[in-house]
């Protein structure tokens, strides 16, 4: 039997208003096992744990329960204060009478009736509590960033100047992300290309970092400190190690029909090219699905002009399989496809585009040469329309709920920029908000106004239509002139929504890491640990978090690099100790459990049992405790009930139920 | 209850429409056929029902000038529906003046030939509720 | 020698159940089991065989001892009240009635076990001969004659008329209660002899009637335990507990704790030593191969038994066993080895 | 039957096996026992008839540990719980050699004393070798015959068909006795009322007496120790003490085999009160099939059971409700 | 002890909640102060597929008028796939009891991310509300637990 304190905390008044906190402990006295019970001001406290402390000693308590506020809260802190005082840590449960009560309920005899309720259950089971010991378990040191853009480049720069390997996974076949396709970055208006390139070579100059490009995460198993990683490195077609990056295949190769991925779509490409002249590395791949070899065998024009032999039209997928300690989702975004948005005659017109489409039209390095043109034909426009928030706060299924959060100001960028190179074209901006918290940010959209003139009309734009002259009819609405306004535009730029990368679903499976319904990764906690996911070993940096621009994204960039060197730094992992095992004289060894096993952590031997004095050789279910994650859907599917997870045993559960429904 | 409160409470429970989800874009005006015609515009409808004051829609030129064409219903991007709440009006209109709208019985009286089918569809939805 | 039409029997039954209860056997769901009547109960006295013997009527298969209710850190402590209502058990057959007395020799000696002795107390048996038996029935090995059973009245269902015979004062008591509903004639008595001997013929013919039980009692122990033949015969069993259960003579009951919430019910539950947790203890079980408990029963039944009670058998050949093993074993089976064995020894 | 046995003591003979798990004929003309054969002279008792009903892939479990191969004598049903067993790892194919004996329906002699045949003396027409409707019963009481399909076993009559899921060699023709969907009686009992299912499941589940014959005769409750033999759940055993404890051992021993219940109908055949088991196990059958797609446990050994896999779009628990 | 006729019906409800999603969701309810009857009591598990069917029925069997089992959404189980293997076993659990005659809405599964503070409260109102309307639960409970 256990000798049972409990301790009930008032939590100032957001305990004590609703809840006889007295009365709770008072009727604690009468449970089977509890030989101790006080209430006192805030439990968490230092004096609080200090109590707790002491009645251990005094009154030679085994187990303690707390009722208190919830257990994710303060759970640990308890745990901790217990294991001072040279209590096991697990033999402590929580009765959560603060979010699932006391805040809830207003009427005080209810809110203690359910008080005592919960108070019950947890002594109910910490009677069958038994001390857990945690195991330990390796880290290795080493790092993976899924993802090659600012986000990743950031992270991985930080981590390896820590002194830690770190290996880049890009799907693409440079590294360099969405930052590379942008021209021109605000506030500062400086060429995104000049401050991103120098991070791009250093990145690839570093003795602790390696790039795979052109690959992907296939396959996650493992856990914090010890996870192991499949890459699929895609056959580029290309030979790392011979290329010279001349270039001249690019130029020769007859194949130039696809559009430029890069360019979004805008222009085409090569079948062997690189993404952009700054690519890193340096070294083209052949796209097989438009080389016209692969597609008839004939051809190998790249081959011959290739002085330095690389052309391996032979070359195959190569998996790389590598451990890892931490990982780093770095997946970042795209725009949201405008196919719903069809009052904006997006697919109609050529002269509707989206924001990123201006930003490779406005760069030197683009389909235009960075001149402003329509796509149509190739005339310089004379009229701007700018529609702000095109899929983004939106409630119904065409958008997204959420303010994708860059457009105000790459909006105000781009007004900026045509009004400065082009004077004589005008540029109305329909907006519903205009958002600019960041520093300089709000002085940025009013130079946009104030300076260069910057047509902002408050009212969403309903449709735009596009005219037999070749012009684009807008109708709009001016809600502080209170008229609708009905413009002839040459050009119409919508600022689309932006999504996180779609990939980021496969990923988010293989690392077990949860995911909002937008998509988003869901960090551990919304305000105190903003770049970690809930699921240890895996930290967040980027847009894959929730949307952000460029400087939030290094910063987020660094700061996840630091929580995933805090893991490196470590030596050795305590794991959690509420693990499955399975009783061996009851195991069957059907292999149920480890069909339904997650983390492959269930085994199976043929071992010798002693069972009750019978001696058999028996193939029996072995739980690898540090693979074990303790989601317990082997203790379920086990039919005799020889499978049981620590900490959550059927037993303890059982009490709960009978505790509650007594 | 004050009559104003419950006539906001019976529009919005006619239409299923929440103006508390009106993010002031304007949408819904940009896209409106007759917003010239209007006196309250269909984006104000949202903050005149959210102000309770039913009187003056009710009393508004608007509410027989909207077309019911469901441009604004299609667009808004916050699932509002200003076309929704003018329809409710209408009802409103229509179940105060009690049985005194358009019947089917009186249809072929007023019938001119060269009316076209739609017309007459459209003037029965808004004149028959 | 009274009698009574069959098609008077419900009001026989509902006069009778004034003021007592009374058991006997019921259909339901197709399958024919002793219960309290109640007047919307569908009786069923032709089938010669109910599934489970009558022995719940003195004991249980469950049955509550005490009731603890905890309140705070306090307990109340209440026993369960003994049986203090009279009740009659109809239609008991011979050997259902042999298999009481065993039971009597069992919870009757010392310490008497109040449970059962209350219900002795209280019970009153109308027996029924068997008027068609079966090719699973050797009641005759035992020496029990189906034609004539010993109760406190019995019983002949013959020709769509019940006779009915008081054979003790409990009899008398209720055949006084009964009275007006049942006829005095003369002339049942020689239908009943004519009837008895019908059935004794049938017995005669029956299968298993020829059983010998030579070399079982308890001198044979030693011989019988260690013998071979054991290992061989408890293959087949699947360790379930029909045959226990429908026995009318097995009285092995455990006793648990149910927790229900506020306190913990005492009770006790029929058990079997077929089970694999049977006598099982905190060191474990002393029986811990099938065949040791698959021993035990037979062993029990027909020398353990019969050593310590003058010889008398806890077996009372009702066949039951035989009908209901999912696995078609059975005590005759068990006989019938030893005596081949014994044969082939010799 | 002689060509069974002269195979048997071939294999015998020539060692390949070490014994043979077949039946033994009974006292009665209905009781033959589940035995094993090891010797020539044993098979003066071998038997196999239409009353063989038990499924002795349930012996397997131990017969495999024995020393040497054991020959198994398995009806075409008989053979999925084999293949169950193979996949739980529960029975080692290599020492089984199993015969697919072949079946015409087997019998129930519950079923045929029901309709009012006692004091039986001899039957015929339960062969196996014989194409004999009807069966011929001699008893004390007079001379019966009935058609053979009227003495069979309830499970017969839905037959999964005369096919070997495995064997080693096939002695002797079966015969597909299905006349009826398996369905049919769980269809009906799906469109009561609650109230009326409630009623249906109280009056079958009340004759229960806690005996574990259906548990321990099933070929998939193949666990050494059962929960309800031990404490882990405190749920007590063999006390049939209230009504809750019969619905929470059946509902929990169907859950424990669905998706890998074969359906072999060995728990309602070994009910002593007749409680017709099968329409549990085949409820989950049913909705398996239809929530998840047709699963036959012990067709295909390379197959996950329905409740170790999923899909991402399987229904939602929410499908009970508003199929009403 | 008995309940008096005249006696309000308070439902006695259990909902297992997922460590993850569904525990925290109720958290984000309290925190959010958003209330739902005093019925509801609590139990925390690592994960929806850690509730075994037998717990569900025990339940009931102890007096429990409703049982809810809310996890996180298909696709966002913390342990990957829990949550599937969950679905299936209370699909067929749940059909289970309503073949047999108990009623369906006394069991309930829904899922609850750790964001859904008011589904969470709006859930557990709901699922209140239909106990209300089923009343005691009487088909399930073990006789012995009464009193």
């Amino acid at each position: 039997m256990q000798r049972i304190g409990v301790f009930v905390c008032h939590c100032g008044s957001n305990i004590a208003a609703t809840v006889d906190v007295k009365k709770v402990a008072e009727m604690a006295l009468m449970e089977p096992g509890v030989v101790h019970a006080e209430d006192y001001q805030y439990m968490c406290s230092e004096a609080g744990q200090a109590r707790i402390q002491e009645a251990i000693k005094e009154k030679n308590l085994t187990g303690i329960v707390v009722c208190s506020c919830s257990p994710r809260m303060h759970e640990n802190t308890f745990r901790k204060a217990v294991e001072r005082a040279g209590l096991n840590p697990y033999m402590v449960e929580v009765a959560n009478i603060r979010e699932h009560c006391s805040w809830i309920h207003k009427d005080i005899e209810e809110a203690t009736k359910k008080a005592v309720i919960l108070m019950r259950a947890a002594v109910a089971k910490v009677n069958l509590n038994t001390p857990l010991k945690p195991g330990e378990s390796r880290v290795t040191k080493r790092a993976l960033v899924i993802g090659g853009g600012i986000a990743g480049i950031q992270t991985a720069l930080d981590i390896a100047d820590a002194g830690y390997k770190v290996d880049i996974v890009e799907k693409t076949p440079s590294i360099g992300g969405r930052m590379s396709q942008v021209d021109k970055t605000f506030p500062t208006l400086d060429c995104s290309a000049c401050i991103l390139t120098p991070k791009m070579v250093e990145a690839n100059a570093h003795e602790n970092i390696t790039i795979y490009t052109y690959s992907e995460v296939e396959n996650v198993s493992g856990f914090v400190g010890d996870f192991t990683v499949d890459i699929r490195k895609k056959a580029r077609s290309v030979d790392m190690t011979k290329c010279t990056g001349c270039g001249v295949c690019q130029e020769k190769c007859p194949s130039k029909k696809t559009p430029s991925e890069f360019n979004r779509g805008l222009n085409n490409r090569s079948a062997i090219y690189t993404p952009f002249a700054q690519a890193i590395p340096n070294v083209p791949v052949i796209d097989r699905e438009a080389c016209i070899k692969f597609k008839t065998g004939k051809c190998g024009l790249c081959s011959k002009v290739c002085q330095a032999g690389a052309i391996d039209y032979d070359q195959k997928d190569e998996i790389i399989t590598e451990k890892y300690g931490a990982i780093v989702v770095a997946t970042g975004f795209d725009m949201i496809k405008l196919d719903k948005y069809d009052e904006y005659a997006y697919s109609q017109s050529k002269d509707v585009i989206t924001s990123l489409e201006l930003e490779r039209i406005m760069n030197a390095a683009g389909p235009t040469k960075g001149h402003l043109e329509r796509m149509s034909d190739g005339k310089p426009p004379k009229e701007m329309v700018f529609i702000q928030c095109v899929g983004s706060r939106c409630s119904d299924d065409r958008g997204k709920s959420y303010c994708s959060k860059i457009c105000c100001m790459y909006t105000a960028k781009h007004a900026m920029l045509i009004r400065d190179k082009y004077p004589d074209v005008n540029v109305t901006v329909f907006y519903i908000d205009v958002r600019t918290p960041g520093k300089n940010f709000d002085e940025f959209y009013r130079r946009a106004v104030e300076d260069y003139g910057v047509n902002y009309i408050k009212g969403q734009v309903g449709k735009v239509i596009p005219q037999s002259n070749g012009k684009l009819l807008v109708r709009g609405v001016d809600l502080i002139d209170q008229k609708q306004i009905v413009k002839e535009a040459d050009m119409v730029v919508l600022a689309a929504a932006i999504e996180p990368n779609p990939d980021v679903r496969k990923i988010a499976t293989m690392l077990t890491a949860s995911i909002d319904t937008n998509n988003f990764l869901t960090e551990a906690h919304a305000k105190l640990r903003p770049v970690e996911s809930p699921t240890a070993g895996i930290f967040l940096s980027g847009v894959c978090q929730g949307p952000k621009d460029i400087p939030e994204t290094v910063s987020q960039a660094g700061a996840a690099a630091v929580k995933a060197i805090g893991l490196l730094a470590k030596d050795k992992l305590m794991t959690n100790p509420c693990t499955a095992h399975s009783d061996e004289l009851l195991c069957n060894g059907c292999s149920n459990c480890a069909n339904v096993c997650p983390y492959g952590a269930i085994s199976y031997e043929d071992k010798e049992v002693n069972d009750h004095g019978k001696r058999e050789v028996r193939r029996i279910a072995q739980v690898n405790s540090a693979l074990c994650q303790g989601c317990g859907a082997c203790t379920v599917t086990c039919p005799s009930g020889a499978m049981d997870l620590q900490g959550f045993s059927n037993r303890q559960i059982l009490a709960e139920v009978d505790a509650i429904c007594r | 209850m004050s009559t104003e409160k419950k006539q906001a409470e019976q529009i919005k429970e006619i239409s299923g429409v929440n103006p508390l989800k009106c993010m002031k874009c304007g949408k819904c005006s940009a896209s409106c056929p007759s917003y010239n015609e209007m006196d309250i515009k269909p984006h104000q409808f949202v903050s005149y029902v959210q102000n309770e004051d039913i009187e003056s829609l009710v009393n508004s030129k608007s509410l027989w000038k909207c077309l019911s064409c469901f441009a604004c219903v299609e667009r808004c991007p916050r699932d509002v529906k200003p076309g929704k709440l003018i329809d409710a009006a209408r009802q409103i209109v229509v179940r105060q003046k009690g049985q005194d709208y358009l019947l089917a019985d009186e249809i072929p009286e007023l019938l001119d030939p060269d009316v076209p089918q739609q017309l007459l569809v459209s003037a029965f939805r808004r004149y028959r509720r | 020698m009274y009698k009574i039409a069959k098609e008077n029997l419900p009001a026989l039954f509902q006069r009778i159940a004034e003021g007592q209860d009374l058991i006997l056997p019921i259909s339901n769901g197709g399958q024919v089991n002793y219960g309290v009547w109640t007047e919307d109960a569908d009786v069923d006295i032709e089938t010669l065989k109910s599934v489970k013997s009558p022995k719940d009527a003195f004991f249980p298969q469950s049955e509550n001892l005490y009731t603890c209710v905890r309140e705070g850190k306090k307990l109340q402590i209440t026993p369960e009240e003994l049986q203090q209502k009279d009740f009659v058990v109809f239609g008991m057959k011979a050997c259902d009635i042999q298999g009481v007395e065993v039971l009597d020799k069992v919870f009757l000696s010392e310490p008497v076990d109040t449970f059962y002795a209350a219900r002795r107390q209280h019970g009153t048996i109308v027996a029924m001969a068997c008027h068609e038996p079966e090719e699973t029935c050797f009641c005759k090995v035992f020496g029990i004659d189906a034609a004539e059973p010993k109760a406190d009245v019995a019983t002949w269902l013959i020709d769509g008329e019940l006779c009915w015979k008081p054979l003790t004062e409990k009899g008398e008591t209720l055949t006084k209660a009964v009275a007006d509903l049942l006829s005095d004639d003369a002339a049942a008595d020689a239908k009943v002899e004519n009837e008895k001997s019908a059935i004794r013929a049938i017995i005669d013919k029956l299968p298993y009637s020829d059983l010998s039980l030579e070399g079982w009692n308890g001198d044979a122990l030693t011989e019988k335990f260690n013998s071979p033949v054991w290992e061989e015969l408890y293959k087949p069993c699947l360790a379930c507990g029909t045959c226990t259960f429908v026995c009318p003579t097995c009285q092995c009951y455990d006793i648990k704790d149910y927790d229900t919430g506020h306190g913990v019910q005492r009770y006790r539950c029929w058990d079997s030593c077929m089970y694999s947790d049977f006598t099982m203890m905190a060191h474990g079980n002393n029986r811990n191969s099938q065949m040791q408990r698959f021993r035990q029963r037979f062993m029990h039944k027909l020398v353990y038994f019969p050593a310590n009670n003058d010889g008398m058998y806890s077996c009372v050949g009702c066949g039951r066993c035989v009908e209901k093993c999912p696995s078609a074993l059975n005590i005759v089976k068990v006989i019938k080895a030893f005596q081949n064995q014994g044969g082939e020894n010799a | 039957m002689q060509e069974l046995i002269a195979r048997a003591k071939e294999l015998l003979a020539n060692g390949t096996v070490a014994r043979v798990l077949g039946w033994k004929a009974g006292d009665l003309p209905y009781n033959p026992e589940p035995a094993y054969f090891e010797k020539e002279e044993d098979f003066k008792d071998f038997v196999y008839n239409g009353f063989c009903g038990a499924n002795l892939s349930k012996y397997m479990i131990e017969a495999t540990k024995l020393e040497g191969k054991t020959l198994v004598c398995l009806k075409p049903c008989d053979t999925y719980s084999f293949n169950q067993l193979i996949m739980e790892h529960r029975v080692d194919r290599e020492k089984a050699y199993i015969i697919g004996v072949g079946c015409k329906g087997k019998l129930d002699i519950e079923k045929i004393k029901k309709q009012g045949i006692k004091g039986i003396q001899s039957i015929s027409g339960a062969e196996i070798t014989d194409d004999a409707e009807t069966l011929t019963i001699n008893t004390l009481y007079g001379d019966k015959t009935i058609p053979y399909a009227d003495g069979m076993l309830e499970r017969c009559h839905v037959c999964k068909g005369k096919e070997h899921k495995i064997y080693d060699e096939i002695i002797g023709e079966s015969k597909d006795t299905k006349d009826a969907d398996r369905f049919d009686e769980v269809s009906r009992i799906e469109s009561m009322k609650p109230e009326e299912k409630f009623a249906f499941f109280q009056k079958e589940l009340s004759k229960c007496i806690r005996c574990n014959a259906c548990r321990n005769a099933c070929p998939a409750c193949s666990c050494r120790k059962c929960v309800f033999d031990s404490n882990k759940f405190d749920s007590s055993q063999k006390a049939n003490v209230d009504s809750f404890e019969e619905k929470m051992f059946h509902i929990i021993r169907a859950f424990h085999v669905a998706g890998r219940c074969t359906d072999c109908g060995e728990c309602s055949r070994v009910c002593p009160q007749g409680i017709p088991l099968h329409l549990f196990n085949r409820k989950f059958i049913k909705d398996i099939d239809e929530f998840y797609g047709e699963f036959q446990a012990g067709e295909d050994i390379t197959v996950k059971g329905p409740l170790t896999s999923f899909t991402f779009e399987d229904v939602e628990p929410s499908v009970v409700a508003e199929r009403g | 002890m008995s309940i008096e006729a005249n006696e309000e019906f308070r439902p006695k409800i259990v909902a297992f909640c997922c460590n993850w999603c569904s525990y925290a969701g109720a958290d984000l309810a309290g925190s959010s102060r958003l209330a739902y009857p005093a019925d509801v009591k609590i139990i925390r598990v690592p994960c929806s597929c850690r509730v075994n069917p037998m717990f569900i029925l025990r339940a009931f069997e102890k007096g429990a008028d409703g049982v809810i089992m809310c996890g996180c959404h298909p696709g966002d189980c913390h342990y990957s796939t829990g949550n599937y293997y969950a679905r299936r076993r209370m699909t067929l659990l749940f059909s289970m009891l309503d073949y047999i005659g108990v009623e369906n809405g006394r069991t309930r599964v829904e899922w609850v991310s750790a964001a859904e503070g008011v589904k969470f409260s709006t859930t557990m109102n709901e699922f209140v509300e239909k106990i209300h309307s089923l009343g005691k639960n009487v088909r399930l409970g073990d006789l012995r637990c009464r009193n």
